[in-house]
């Protein structure tokens, strides 16, 4: 098998693999769902801050965050093209987007209830993006691989701005205090969440990890990863002076890591599966904007139609001139 | 100022991503024009305020912005009507405000000219797409130039501006009408559609702090976070 | 409180002049029952708040409404499918508060109860109307029962209710459920309507002060004057 | 003529004129046209008032506006029911109100700016009313002066809550002052101009003061109106301490009157000619609930007629069963 050959020698040698070279259909299909959801993520994830655009409470602070939420258009618009290298167009994926056929991170289906929810989601949430996206940037397939070196760069940028924020409350009033460590109590669960179910020890043999390792779209745990990232939280938050809703965190000296307490798994499936907050608010309102905005679409396909069609006459028309 | 947070409501709610882009890359320009101007207006007046003073802290009446920005967002031929109007006015008065007697002014003009331009552009480019595209797009967009006509006028008005003007540091809004037409009429011949008639009544007084009903709303929502947490910085 | 601010802003809007009187005075029923219980509360905490602090200085947070209420202003149908399980609701916890071993309570629900009561009847008496009315109207009703059925749960929601039933002044809202279904079963019977199923999500939090979207926006609107004139009366 | 002289006699004897007795054509359009205008006004007078429902800055302000509205919905009712004995149903009326065919006052067509404008249109706006309508108590149309009757008792009312608001905010900080000023001097010329144009002296040959009169529906001149209004005012703003936005104006203790400086005529008719601020939003305001409603209107309709066709049939049922 020709194909099989050549991309696991692309794979040993760890190389990247790219859209011209051939590829096993499932690690196709497989990129694809991976790509896709991670598009859709920055996509639906414009909407939980988005929310606070006309509320920022300072001019710069509302300047930054309509930066933000920009590049998380645009980190959509890098991903969908990744995707469509792989010979999928992004009318369908917002599609699948829209009937629910894939998903999206399903931290974006919290609420954002305060303005303290922007700074714990660009520390919590794209901490833990960064977190996942990393070792993306190291990904098999080249599209993708380089599209989040772009999308890594920003999110870095804009978890400093995330933890800024929450510095800034944490330095005001009381009110503003109590703002901060709610958003925190909050989102800290849920961000933990992000990095997916246990897929180590006993856990190891359910779900995907392993074949993505083998193909080199993954390259740690979700286990390794949620360690990692609670490693790194545990003295931000001390920095900030914010406690994190956590009993049982505490350094263990032996494992050279902290532990901490249990995750509420049945939260996670009930949220994945449509019952949290947000589902039915994010996906209806990205259906809503997309509706109402076909009238526009064909408008422009249209132009683009005639003005090509125009073109052509005209071209037409001035070698006949010449001829004649 | 009023403007960007009107079309900062766009985000996430445009009719393609691109557009989510645009619409914020144009909010972003006009707020950080008005933050540049913010704090030159508050050393000229001596009250030392600062841009979050005026944005977050300035009640309705005080607001000397035109009835047009400060109206409800509605479809996005709206929008670009609006913002064809708009822009080619802000074009025309930054290219002239960047002779202005006041440096900072002249400063900021000079910056603004080459983002409005683009604004323009943008706007222009949607215009004719929009009346040259499909049967509905053109329909629209005509409704919409008409719905933008009875706010025109007041882009104009010369009322609350010849002291600057005379100053040599502000222009009179009325030089600019024909040179605006003039841009507006082009756009227009070539998206296939009619510029309307003037209209019978004409949106006044909002350079005097005379708004129309959606400017309170506006206000509450921009302003309540702020107002919530007196003295409070961000 | 929240249900009276969304349903005062039927007022001018209604389909017809009857019905801005109508919900006006629901409202206005409403208003009056949290003003009779915030001074109450503001005794029993012992922070002595007015009306006025709880309705104009309070955060989102530290609202405790459901879900339903909150929600923004649908067509007339969804006015009444969300009058009618609130304010049969509002009926059976009455009754039962009548006998509230708080006296403040008890007396506020006495007086609620006839209120809530005409209340139950006035939306009854539309949901009748629109389900057996005309083709459109069946259909708009019937669509409404189905958008509000993932704010039911929340009512019922035990939660945040045990201490004050434990201690004879609350009511658990699980105990209402089967009384409020079948009134609803009997007026949907009525109207030729289906009571949809349950949804696949549920609104939940409200009592503890995590609330939808469109929440903060409303108290923008309600608090923003209040919050812009600190330590003012009116 | 029977017709004329009934009526003649009856308008002699200072008696009032009922739905079933004889009255001129002529009597009858000018009374349709008044009352609808009338009631018109309350219905769109319920709109800049409504713009601060939910905004009112206290709970007990909030509850006071909603029953204010709440009254003028109550007063237009009356009224279309008034008109309704001449013959036109309410439908027709409100038909010719959102095509422009019948007026309401023009005093709506200003925009109620700050919470001061509720103090500002209950104070001046009603009490200018109230000057107009009192009169009319005595108007020799029966159920319009029955209704009249009704109506001024709570416009009296209206008139002390618009001062109290005003009153409070004089006696507030000086924002509040400053917002209260700003509203009569925004609120006080329009007010004036509610009593119609001149119709005394030079002018009174000109409009339909004089058959009005003789008509019994008019009692006093625009003039003089205006004269006893701008009489009571002048010393509650005193009282208020406002200053009322006219340098001319001045006791006159040869006349017995205060004196004042000319209305702004030229701003009257813009106005009343479509080009007011708010002339466009009231309309498609009132014409937007209309239509939005419209389905809900013939659904009660359709349910009517399916019950009452229901019962007949019971009826008739019942009446077959017991023949049987």
């Amino acid at each position: 098998d020709r194909v099989g050959s050549d991309f696991d020698a692309l794979l040993a040698a760890d190389q990247r693999i790219e859209p011209r070279d051939a590829m096993p259909e499932k690690y196709r299909e497989t990129l694809i769902r991976q790509i896709a959801q991670h598009a859709h993520s920055e996509i639906i994830g414009m909407q939980p801050e988005g929310n606070w655009i006309t509320r920022a409470p300072s001019l710069r602070r509302k300047a930054i965050l309509i930066a933000k939420v920009q590049d998380e258009a645009g980190h959509g618009l890098y991903l969908y093209s990744a995707a469509e290298t792989l010979g999928i167009d992004r009318q369908e994926l917002l599609e699948r987007l829209h009937d629910g056929k894939q998903k999206y991170s399903s931290i974006f289906n919290y609420p954002t209830l305060t303005w303290a929810d922007c700074g714990a989601i660009g520390w919590l949430v794209d901490g833990a993006a960064i977190m996942n996206q990393v070792p993306l940037c190291r990904c098999s397939y080249g599209p993708y691989a380089r599209a989040m070196i772009r999308v890594c760069k920003e999110e870095s940028f804009h978890q400093r701005q995330g933890f800024e924020i929450l510095w800034n409350l944490m330095r005001g009033t009381e009110a503003q205090q109590a703002m901060a460590q709610d958003a925190a109590d909050r989102w800290w669960w849920p961000a933990l969440m992000m990095f997916g179910p246990p897929d180590t020890g006993e856990a190891a043999k359910g779900g995907h990890t392993e074949q993505s390792m083998a193909w080199g779209i993954k390259r740690f745990s979700n286990d390794d990863l949620r360690q990692k990232f609670v490693d790194m939280m545990v003295p931000q938050a001390e920095k900030l002076g914010i406690v994190l809703p956590d009993p049982d965190l505490r350094w263990n000296e032996e494992r050279g890591h902290y532990d901490f307490g249990p995750i509420d798994w049945d939260e996670f499936w009930r949220v994945l599966r449509g019952d949290g907050a947000c589902n039915a608010e994010r996906i209806s309102h990205r259906r809503r904007a997309h509706d109402e905005g076909a009238w526009v679409r064909e408008a422009a396909n249209a132009y683009a139609g005639k003005h090509a069609a125009r073109s052509a006459e005209r071209q037409a028309g001035e070698q006949q001139g010449s001829a004649a | 100022m009023v403007y960007a947070q009107r079309l900062a409501e766009w985000m996430t709610n445009a009719p393609q991503i691109e557009e989510d882009m645009a619409l914020g890359n144009i909010a972003l320009d006009l707020l950080g024009q008005a933050r540049a101007l913010y704090p030159h207006v508050g050393t000229l007046d001596g009250t030392g305020r600062s841009e979050d003073d005026f944005a977050m802290q300035r009640d309705e009446r005080e607001w000397r912005n035109v009835h047009l920005v400060e109206q409800e967002r509605g479809d996005f031929a709206d929008e670009m009507a609006r913002l064809l109007w708009f822009s080619a006015r802000q074009v025309e008065l930054h290219a002239r405000l960047a002779d202005s007697a006041d440096p900072v002014v002249a400063a900021v003009a000079a910056k603004a000219l080459k983002e409005v331009r683009y604004h323009l552009d943008h706007a222009s480019l949607w215009v004719v797409r929009l009346g040259d595209g499909t049967e509905e797009s053109r329909r629209r967009m005509q409704v919409a130039l008409e719905r933008v006509t009875p706010y025109l006028a007041e882009l104009f008005d010369d009322d609350a501006a010849v002291a600057a003007a005379d100053a040599g540091v502000g222009v009179l809004p009325s030089s600019l009408r024909d040179a605006v037409r003039r841009r507006i009429e082009a756009v227009v011949a070539e998206a296939t559609l009619e510029l309307p008639e003037a209209s019978t009544w004409h949106a006044r007084g909002g350079r005097s702090g005379i708004h129309s009903r959606p400017m309170g709303y506006l206000l509450a929502e921009m302003q309540h976070i702020a107002r919530s947490h007196p003295g409070a910085t961000w």
